[in-house]
């Protein structure tokens, strides 16, 4: 009886879902001509970004510059799923004295963990190489970021010993977040904005180029790397149930 | 490839269309469904999964401009801002699913511990609040 | 041609991945309906010309939800009502 | 340096990024960290009203961009006002829990003062910010740290309220996040200003769509009816001072994100109405349900939600007046429920069970919180000395200069119930049977000046009202201007030096 009645809630919302998009035509070229005097944002941000910014990757521009304050709550959000995870799943001192703690692991023959120390530096280098990359090819801090994680993860559930040392995951989340936010009080100071760029730095296409963005997108990569590893690091401790 | 898809999108456009659209509403209310009717909180953690998914799928497809490449200057492509699609919704999308990734992390936390309290991840069976 | 069918398989085998995610009763199937949704989603953004996104679900969407929700399974139950466990228990 | 309104979201994220280090240097001094940020913006309020009084507006952009391509924070009296609100009330929250005593653990108080902290600036940044989509990651920080502080203790109800909590509050930023969507598709902007510049070239239709979407949106942070299941749970599970919080600073951010976008962003027939009859609605219901609870926390979550429709109720009668009653009641509810909320959570904790009943006679052992608990409950029932009633007075003349009689019937009839539950509180308080108690832990003398200070501001303001129906006039004025705003932000962008 239930079931119906939500199935019928469902064909109503779909209803009104599919009569507001049918008035949205797919594909419309929304963004009007880039040239003009007064753009609409998307226009502006084609048509300036490689002069203004000289970033190749306009998505990264967008993420990182335009729209860097959105990102910088992102990276917060994320901060804080880990410290929220962290408290929510707490033990206290004790009860983590008495647990012993056993992780979910694969069932570990030599060829997984030889597998596993072969892919690590790799797909770490892969991480790093998207983030790095970010302002010319797709990717940047969050992709790389969570490509770095995964490979944590890889040697976390492979080897029953292998333990992410957490003073040093503190001072590396630390230290990137920190240098994000002192990134963009840099621009305050020369710029007097807030993340504001100073461009004038190398040319498009070249690694060397978007002044400040790649710096934070590599902050980013760090920071993003690191809590996801915590995440994983936390959810991955928990005691079983029997 | 991504070229010759563009063409394809250029010649079938209805069924693009449908195909876009008709798929993201689809996810959302199949994810809506899952939330609705499911007793299992990692049933409804899923569904609330794909209920995302289908937004930020509506969030590309708005997005995507006839004929368009992607708004990447990469060398061959310095003067091709006038057919690019629209980058704002795809930084939105960025931010929105990495969002969603920590909202999942946190509920699936919370699943684990009500799992740890009440011995089940059942809705009916947690009844201490009223649902 | 082949391609419009290529696209249309795909949104097929989307819907049906997600639906089998929510109507399956063992958990770890209806986490790998997910981790398909993920996979096929990310295809979809690369052709609408927005790679960044795609290299973004396939890192979150494909391997870390994934991989949360196995670890919550295992924590918790892997049958939706709970009945192989409650069996499991009495004997 | 020079202050500037951004300095409210990058001090706070200093400290936050810089507490687990500090953590590992001084035991004492991360306690100590997120109180010198909160009073640091008490100060950045202090210097932008001051501005904001003389200048009108306070316009800072980001990343050098202007206002339409980049994000930018802007500062009106209206927004001035609520953050200084909220500057003082994070700061008051955090003297009232310095070394709360149920708070032990060592990893879980960093955890928590971060959080708490964050949430503020969270709330912060919902009211500063002018893009849309800005709003919504702000959102977001609230909600993630409104859902790991409610499932903070231990306990089982914990868990099960934050679940709640999250699944119906990321429902609803989905449903933001929709309307933001569609938005984006027809006015192919995210500022705030420039959408309400184009917003006539909307057709009705999805306007309507777009502004149910944000309704049902913010309508859950701002605990509209029927979208507040999670409100009660959240309140009575969450830990004293984060209940505080809950009521006097997430509400608030809500209520201004609805208003925000019904005042600037719509103008369509009717949404005015919808807000007079859904805060009725809200009002009736959650005072008549706050009547049966036994639960005090419970009690005060309902009333909360009760007022929260008085403040929708008085927008949505929509003359300048009435905004200066909302606004007035927004102020007062802030105080005065923190402070029933500060109290509350002292006198529960020393009750055996938790409920109404087992606090009988407590006043003989706690005077001080008794008194204040029964300063907040004459205060917000609205009567004479204190700042409540102008408020409630504010309101029934709005009603009446626009003749709506009933509405003013219901507004008094709710008023009588609220006077009933507060009292029933209040006299069993003083004058019940004394019942045995367990072992009676004495307010620290920090939450005792933080609640004196609330109590105190309330029987000022009740007094001499005129303190500050300057500033709230000059708000609602400004509310109401949206032509400036949208002047001032995107033509006259100067920076502010």
């Amino acid at each position: 009886m239930k079931k119906v009645l939500v199935i019928i809630l469902l064909v109503i919302i779909g209803y009104f879902l599919a009569e507001t998009f049918i008035n949205i035509p797919f594909g419309e070229n929304r963004i009007g001509d880039i040239n003009l005097e007064k753009p609409t944002a998307a226009g502006y941000y084609l048509s300036n970004t490689t002069e203004k910014s000289k970033v190749a990757n306009v998505i990264t521009a967008i993420v990182v510059n335009y729209r860097g304050l959105d990102t910088l709550g992102e990276v917060t959000v994320l901060f804080l799923a880990t410290t929220g995870i962290a408290s929510i799943l707490y033990r206290r001192k004790e009860e983590e004295e008495n647990a012993e703690t056993e992780r979910l692991s694969l069932p570990s023959s030599n060829i997984v963990r030889s597998g596993a120390r072969v892919l690590f530096p790799t797909i770490a280098l892969l991480g790093i190489y998207v983030f790095i990359h970010g302002h010319l090819t797709p990717g940047g801090g969050f992709q790389g970021g969570t490509i770095v994680a995964t490979g944590f993860l890889l040697m976390l559930i492979s080897y029953k010993g292998f333990n992410t040392n957490h003073n040093r995951m503190v001072w590396i989340e630390s230290l990137a977040g920190l240098s994000f936010i002192f990134l963009g009080i840099w621009g305050l100071i020369s710029d007097n904005t807030f993340l504001g760029n100073i461009p004038e730095v190398g040319k498009l296409n070249s690694l060397i180029s978007g002044g400040l963005i790649p710096l934070i997108y590599i902050a980013v990569g760090f920071k993003v790397a690191v809590e996801l590893t915590g995440i994983l690091d936390i959810l991955l401790k928990i005691k079983p149930k029997k | 490839m991504q070229e010759e898809f563009n063409e394809i999108f250029l010649k079938y456009h209805e069924i693009i269309t449908l195909g876009v659209y008709g798929t993201a509403i689809g996810l959302m209310l199949i994810g809506l469904y899952a939330i609705l009717t499911k007793k299992n909180l990692v049933k409804i953690v899923i569904g609330l999964s794909i209920f995302d998914a289908g937004i930020h799928l509506l969030f590309v497809g708005i997005g995507y401009v006839k004929g368009g490449t992607a708004p990447i200057f990469s060398p061959g492509y310095e003067n091709a801002g006038n057919r690019m699609v629209d980058p704002v919704p795809q930084a939105l999308v960025l931010t929105a699913i990495v969002i969603g990734f920590a909202v999942t992390a946190v509920a699936l936390s919370l699943v684990i511990r009500l799992y740890k309290h009440h011995n089940t991840a059942k809705i009916d069976q947690i009844k201490s609040l009223k649902w | 041609m082949i391609a419009i069918i290529i696209i249309i398989i795909m949104a097929v085998l989307l819907l049906a991945a997600a639906i089998y995610s929510v109507l399956h009763r063992d958990l770890l199937f209806a986490v790998l309906g997910t981790g398909i949704v993920s996979v096929i989603l990310s295809l979809f953004f690369y052709l609408l010309q927005a790679p960044d996104v795609a290299l973004t679900e396939a890192a979150i969407g494909i391997a870390l939800t994934t991989i949360i929700f196995v670890i919550t399974i295992r924590n918790t139950s892997r049958d939706e009502d709970e009945i192989i466990d409650k069996e499991n228990e009495k004997l | 340096m020079v202050i500037t309104p951004i300095h409210y979201i990058i001090v706070p994220l200093i400290a936050a990024f810089a507490i687990p280090l500090i953590s590992k240097i001084h035991k004492e001094l991360y306690r100590i960290v997120p109180g010198i940020v909160m009073f640091y913006n008490i100060i950045i309020s202090f210097v932008l009203m001051k501005e904001v009084n003389e200048v009108g507006y306070i316009s800072e952009i980001i990343a050098g961009w202007e206002a339409p391509w980049g994000i930018n924070l802007i500062i009106t009296p209206f927004s001035g006002f609520l953050v200084s609100l909220i500057s003082v009330l994070g700061f008051l929250i955090w003297l009232y829990q310095y070394r709360f005593k149920k708070v032990i653990d060592v990893g879980e108080i960093k955890s928590y003062g971060i959080m708490q902290m964050l949430m503020i600036t969270g709330a912060i940044g919902i009211i500063i910010t002018g893009d849309i989509f800005n709003l919504f990651v702000f959102m977001e920080i609230v909600a993630i740290t409104a859902v790991s502080l409610t499932s903070f203790y231990r306990g089982r109800d914990g868990a099960e309220a934050g679940f709640k909590y999250l699944l119906i509050g990321s429902f609803a930023s989905a449903m933001v996040l929709l309307a933001i969507l569609i938005l984006y598709t027809q006015v192919g902007t995210l500022n705030m200003a420039e959408i309400s510049e184009r917003m006539h070239l909307v057709p009705q239709g999805i306007k309507a769509t777009i502004l149910i979407l944000f309704i049902v949106g913010f309508g859950i942070e701002a605990e509209l009816f029927p979208l507040n299941g999670w409100a009660p749970d959240a309140y009575s599970q969450a830990p004293g001072p984060t209940s505080a919080a809950f009521a006097g600073i997430v509400v608030k951010a809500g209520i201004y994100g609805l208003i925000r976008i019904i005042f600037t962003l719509f103008d369509i027939d009717g949404a005015f109405d919808f807000l007079i009859i859904a805060g009725l609605v809200t009002m009736i219901i959650a005072e008549f349900s706050a009547v049966k609870q036994t639960n005090l926390k419970r009690m005060l979550a309902y009333s909360s939600i009760g007022q929260m429709g008085l403040v929708l109720i008085a927008f949505g009668i929509g003359t300048k007046e009435a905004v200066f009653a909302a606004l007035f009641l927004m102020f007062n509810h802030a105080i005065i429920k923190s402070l029933l909320f500060m109290t509350g959570s002292i006198l529960m904790y020393n009750s055996k069970d938790k409920t109404i009943l087992s606090i009988h006679g407590i006043a003989k052992k706690l005077p001080y919180v008794s008194i204040l608990f029964a300063i907040g409950s004459f205060a917000i029932v609205g009567l004479p000395p204190f700042s409540g009633f102008w408020s409630k007075l504010y309101i029934l003349t709005a009603a009446a200069n626009k003749e709506m009689i009933l509405l003013i019937i219901a507004i008094l009839a709710v008023s009588i119930v609220e006077i009933v539950y507060y009292f029933r509180v209040v006299s069993k308080l003083y004058f019940a049977e004394d019942t045995e108690h367990i072992e009676i832990f004495k307010p620290s003398i920090n939450s005792l000046i933080a609640m004196g200070v609330l109590a105190i501001t309330i029987i000022v303001i009740g007094v001499y009202p005129d303190l500050i129906t300057g500033y709230l006039h000059n708000a609602a004025d400004m509310l109401l201007d949206k032509t400036s705003y949208i002047k001032f932000v995107l033509n006259n962008n100067v920076q502010i030096q």
